[in-house]
């Protein structure tokens, strides 16, 4: 289950990037193993969501490597890499509001690999999601908080999914509606597809992640289990600047 | 009475040839958000090309339409290559790209000119024969068979916007870039197929034009592409169903102005309407208000 | 609070700038010709309307293409007083100016909520408007399509045409050099830091201070004001006005002026007109080809010279100012 | 209630469906330095542009010594007292480092028109504020060329020319090495010794905590915890909002 033996599926190796001259990684390196549920924590503004846009693509890496399967994937522009399988659920959803749940979904499946098997996909993202098969006639924009994530997961998923990247999920969400979506992942995870998610809360970690990474201004700061990495005196300093 | 059934009559065919015109500045806004200005001349290139077809090497219509559509389309995809793909991106390229599309669009123009001439060529007929109905309003087939393609693009169009890979990525791309680079569309392929699509829809709307006007001159362009502008903005630039009543509305707006003001008038009552477009609703009829887009 | 240049670097623009006006006084005296002179006059006249068409465009970043009817309607202004009145040229050139800056309020005002390309249509809706009034004008008050013609012409003395052309050239002259001066002193006043913060970003300057509606009105009725004032002057040069000047070939080359010279910049827009008229005039013969090749110059240098042809020769002159420099520390030895 | 300088009453803003800053009330004490932190999407930077003029409230009241500002003009805000840094570095990018500061200088007080010279109040003010923030030895570079750290230095020092009663910096740490937040630690410091009132915007804990007098922690769009900065650590809803267990449990 967790790889052993096997080639890392995602590899990122001293990876710096950031936004014109603000440099927000600083040298991360982690990595994701066949089946396992990776998430990175942090609190906000010390690089998870630039570490997923660097890794997808839609920031150019300064310095290092990432390497998916056997793949360099430096240089590739976004679409290509999604198109190897690597599916970025962007935070903040990111969704088509002016086209339907049912648009929207078949978006996710653009690539031609995808399109074919529209029909399916469809189906299993409905069984997944079922809301979403009530809703696919609506308007993406006037779905609730949670929805629009669901839509968003799902769309993920109609992909070439190879491994699933989630951007903070339970954002702007009620604790209900984190409960469902992280069953929901839960689900994702059984299915075998590796996961890297990240997370500005630590609440709902275990139970779901295989390893723990703590990201902190830009550099990876401690590596874990869960329970370990939530009992280090570290994670406190980190998130309330405790000496 | 019979005033009105004319200004009805006349804006409708109008309204489907502006419609053509303001879809193309629509779908190139939406996605790339500039404003293509090398439209007008692409427009009048395309009545060339079926002035060609048509007219000189005697095809059908429906040859000179569907030929107008795929050379123009290419040559969009030029201008875009030479003109545009250069800039996207860089600071202040909004309006860098109103400047390079607009010389553009004059070097079409200057390129028309010296090929066909200045002088005015006399388009064919799509169909010939009229109806008359009362006892002002004359119908020409002629005209009626322009709403009628007009209509037969604009759903072919809509077909492919709402159910084909490629249509809806197009929208993707207007509505989200970085969501649809995610799900793995070239953003950059998708820019090219825009710029075809949309200088094909500007020369279809050229072809028809020329038949209402049965002649056609190198400076054609201008003047229609000004109005396709004033009813794409009126509509909120880069909505498509905003657009169509846009079109429809300054269509009978336009005719009702030649019908009872006098056919010189049209120009300016557009620009006002348009000016007062923009001081009341400055984001069009479907668009949100400027302080609502912050 | 300029930027930073090195000494030999200023003290070179004094000479370039000494020797550009050594150059454009003595111009009239060895080419001694009137059509020559004809074209120089021009070229000071359009150089103002570009100098103001970029203190809107380039410094304040408002895309305004309502210059040429403020300059059209300073030349009707100035016609109407003259013909009707019988103001003299001066006089209605002030009018001509003062309305101009009337228009420009209008178009500025309904202009203040929009932004970028809808500033653009919107200005060039009035263009299109005021061209269309002054042609479909029925009971002939501004003259329809013809225009107003045969009310006083410039006369400044002198004897035979190339004389007299002379001297209103060297008024032409005088004319731009106090509008650029006013324009140099207006960019390096507060209102011109008011004018290129809004421009940069407008969040940034209004959490400064800097009140947006004000200062966007003004740089409208600045530039208003000099390009109303420079038709006028036109329109008694020619002794005619019309339409066709508000023509969208007209409208190109001026624009071909401001993009080729280099928009934003101070310099960009002079050199800009003397480059594109003088073109204009070598391809007299070419009637064609000439808009088609100013239509190409424009696609190219936004594309390959964002700042104009001004940026490689300010480029060229820095290296020279660093060559001086490298050669004086040669022969200096080094203080230390 | 007189030491208060800013004071919000029930203070709303809704995107659409979303309220972005929820019944939210607080109130900013004279000579303090508020600091403000919370989960991404709290509303924090949101409530920055309420209180600057950049965004209308939807409802709700903002007082500023007594007198009601809310739905402003921000240049007026600015002229009565309030300025502020944005989270990306945003400048004037093509003016000098100077020109950058002056736009505060000579604006930032004067609600009448410009006359053709700067004059020699708002030239030292600019000198000052350039000395304050360290960046004297620059006043000729082009702002956009300069590297992050100054590009922040010189959003405060343009907010400091206006001369204001309250400064509000948003993420000023945010994207700095750990020498560089150190060295705005230690500005923000003495800027508070002048008198100046700070509000605070930071999810870089190291510099909020020992700076802050008091700290407020906002959860979608609400006051979830507001009090001094050891309260605010040991206050079981923070950490669970942030760690998802009890305080007791590490």
């Amino acid at each position: 289950m967790s790889g052993i033996g096997g080639r890392p599926v995602l590899e990122v190796a001293g990876l710096h990037s950031g936004y014109g001259e603000t440099e927000v990684l600083r040298g991360v390196s982690l990595h994701v193993n066949p089946g396992e549920t990776i998430v990175v924590l942090g609190p906000n503004g010390h690089g998870k969501t630039t570490l997923l846009r660097t890794i997808s693509g839609l920031i150019r890496a300064t310095a290092g490597d990432v390497a998916f399967g056997s793949r360099d994937t430096r240089g590739l522009a976004p679409d290509e890499i999604a198109g190897l399988g690597l599916i970025h659920v962007p935070q903040g959803d990111l969704l088509y509001g002016e086209m339907t749940v049912l648009e929207n979904l078949k978006m996710g499946a653009y690539r031609a690999a995808a399109w074919a098997e529209l029909g399916e996909r469809l189906e299993r993202v409905y069984l997944l999601f079922p809301r979403l098969r009530e809703r696919q006639k609506q308007l993406a924009r006037t779905l609730s908080g949670g929805e629009r994530r669901m839509l968003s997961v799902g769309r993920g998923l109609m992909g070439n999914s190879a491994l699933l990247m989630l951007d903070e999920p339970s954002l702007g969400l009620a604790p209900v509606v984190i409960d469902e979506l992280y069953d929901r992942i839960g689900e994702i995870r059984a299915s075998g597809l590796p996961i890297l998610l990240v997370e500005e809360s630590a609440t709902r970690i275990e139970g779901l992640a295989d390893r723990v990474y703590l990201l902190e201004n830009g550099t990876i700061a401690r590596e874990g289990a869960p329970a370990d990495l939530l009992a280090d005196p570290a994670l406190l300093q980190t998130y309330l600047g405790i000496a | 009475m019979s005033q009105i059934s004319l200004v009805i009559y006349q804006g409708l065919v109008l309204g489907a040839i502006y419609a053509l015109m303001a879809l193309a500045f629509t779908l190139v806004y939406g996605a790339l958000r500039f404003l293509n200005l090398s439209l007008g001349a692409l427009f009048t290139l395309g009545a060339y090309v079926a002035f060609v077809i048509s007219g000189q090497l005697g095809l059908p219509a429906i040859a000179g339409i569907v030929g107008a559509f795929v050379l123009v389309g290419l040559a969009g995809v030029g201008v875009y290559q030479i003109a545009v793909r250069p800039l996207v991106g860089r600071p202040g390229w909004e309006i860098a790209s109103i400047i390079s599309t607009l010389g553009v669009g004059i070097v079409i123009q200057q390129l028309i000119q010296l090929v066909w001439g200045p002088r005015n060529q006399a388009m064919p007929e799509i169909v010939s024969g009229n109806l008359r109905v009362g006892d002002v309003l004359v119908i020409q087939y002629q005209r009626v068979a322009v709403v009628l393609v007009s209509l037969v693009v604009m759903t072919a169009l809509w077909f492919f916007l709402t159910r084909s890979r490629h249509g809806l990525a197009i929208r993707a791309v207007a509505q989200n870039r970085d969501a649809a680079y995610l799900n793995g569309a070239s953003v950059n392929r998708i820019f090219m197929l825009v710029m075809a699509l949309g200088s094909g829809l500007a020369a279809v709307a050229g072809v028809l034009l020329s038949t209402v006007l049965i002649s056609l001159n190198p400076t054609v362009g201008l003047s229609y592409a000004l109005r396709g502008l004033v009813v794409t903005i009126f509509g909120g630039l880069g909505s498509i169903t905003g657009t169509l009543a846009a079109a429809f509305i300054i269509g009978l707006f336009e005719a009702f102005v030649s019908v009872y003001l006098g056919e010189g008038w049209k120009l300016p009552a557009l620009f006002l309407f348009l000016i007062v477009v923009l001081v009341i609703r400055p984001g069009g009829l479907a668009g949100v208000s400027a302080e609502e887009r912050t | 609070m300029s930027a930073p240049t090195s000494r030999t670097s200023a003290m070179l623009d004094r000479v370039l700038i000494g020797l550009a006006l050594a150059i454009a006084v003595l111009a009239p005296l060895v080419l001694h010709s009137a059509y020559w002179l004809r074209v120089l006059i021009l070229i000071c006249i359009f150089a103002i309307v570009n100098q103001a068409w970029n203190l809107i465009i380039g410094y304040a970043g408002i895309w305004s293409f309502a210059q040429l009817a403020l300059f059209v309607m300073g030349g009707y202004t100035t016609a109407l007083m003259s013909l009707n009145l019988g103001w003299s040229p001066w006089l209605g050139c002030i009018a001509g100016a003062v309305v101009a800056t009337l228009a420009s309020m209008v178009i500025g005002i309904p202009s203040l909520r929009l932004k970028g390309a809808y500033v653009f249509l919107l200005t060039l809706a009035f263009h299109e408007i005021f061209r269309n009034l002054f042609i479909l004008d029925t009971d002939q008050r501004f003259g329809g399509q013809y225009g107003l013609q045969r009310f006083e012409k410039w006369n400044f003395g002198g004897e035979g045409s190339v004389e007299k052309l002379t001297r209103t050239y060297y008024v032409a002259l005088a004319l731009l050099i106090v509008a650029s001066l006013v324009i140099w002193r207006i960019i390096h006043s507060p209102m011109g830091l008011a004018f290129r913060s809004l421009r940069d970003s407008e969040a940034y300057a209004l959490s400064r201070g800097v009140p947006e509606y004000r200062f966007k009105l003004l740089v409208y009725a600045i530039s208003a004001f000099i390009t109303g004032f420079a038709g006028a002057f036109y329109a008694h040069y020619l002794g005619s006005i019309s339409p066709t000047n508000l023509d969208f070939n007209i409208l190109m080359t001026q624009m071909a002026m401001i993009v080729i010279g280099g928009w934003g910049t101070f310099f960009g827009p002079i050199l800009g007109t003397i480059v594109v008229k003088l073109a204009d005039e070598q391809l007299r013969d070419f009637e064609q080809l000439r808009t088609l090749i100013f239509g190409a110059a424009m696609v190219a240098t936004v594309i390959f010279l964002p700042k104009g042809l001004v940026a490689p020769l300010a480029a060229l002159k820095n290296r020279l100012a660093a060559a001086i420099d490298a050669r004086r520390g040669d022969a200096d030895p080094p203080a230390a | 209630m007189s030491d208060d300088l800013l004071e919000c009453r029930s203070l709303t803003r809704r995107f659409g469906a979303l309220a972005a800053v929820n019944d939210l009330s607080l109130s900013v004490r004279r000579g303090e330095i508020f600091g403000i932190s919370g989960p991404n999407g709290a509303g924090k930077t949101t409530l920055f542009n309420l209180l600057s003029g950049h965004v209308r409230p939807t409802s709700g009241s903002i007082r500023f010594e007594g007198r009601e500002i809310a739905g402003m003009a921000s240049h007026r805000i600015c002229h009565l007292g309030i300025a502020r840094t944005f989270q990306l570095p945003l400048v004037f990018g093509s003016g000098t480092v100077a020109e950058n500061a002056m736009v505060g200088a000579y604006f930032g007080k004067r609600p009448g028109v410009a006359g053709l010279t700067f004059g020699a109040d708002a030239e030292a003010r600019v000198d000052d504020a350039l000395r304050m923030t360290g960046l004297s030895a620059r006043r000729d570079v082009e702002a956009a060329q300069l590297p992050v750290f100054d590009k922040k230095r010189l959003m405060v020092a343009s907010a400091l020319a206006t001369q204001p009663t309250i400064l509000m910096l948003d993420e000023p740490v945010g994207g700095l090495n750990h020498r560089e937040v150190d060295e705005f630690v230690a500005l923000i410091r003495t800027l508070r010794e002048t008198g100046l009132t700070i509000m605070l915007i930071e999810h870089v804990m190291r510099a909020l905590m020992p700076l802050s007098d008091r700290v407020m922690i906002m959860h979608h769009g609400e006051k979830l915890a507001e009090g001094a900065p050891d309260e605010i650590r040991a206050n079981p809803e923070v950490i669970r909002v942030y760690l998802g267990r009890e305080a007791g449990a590490a």
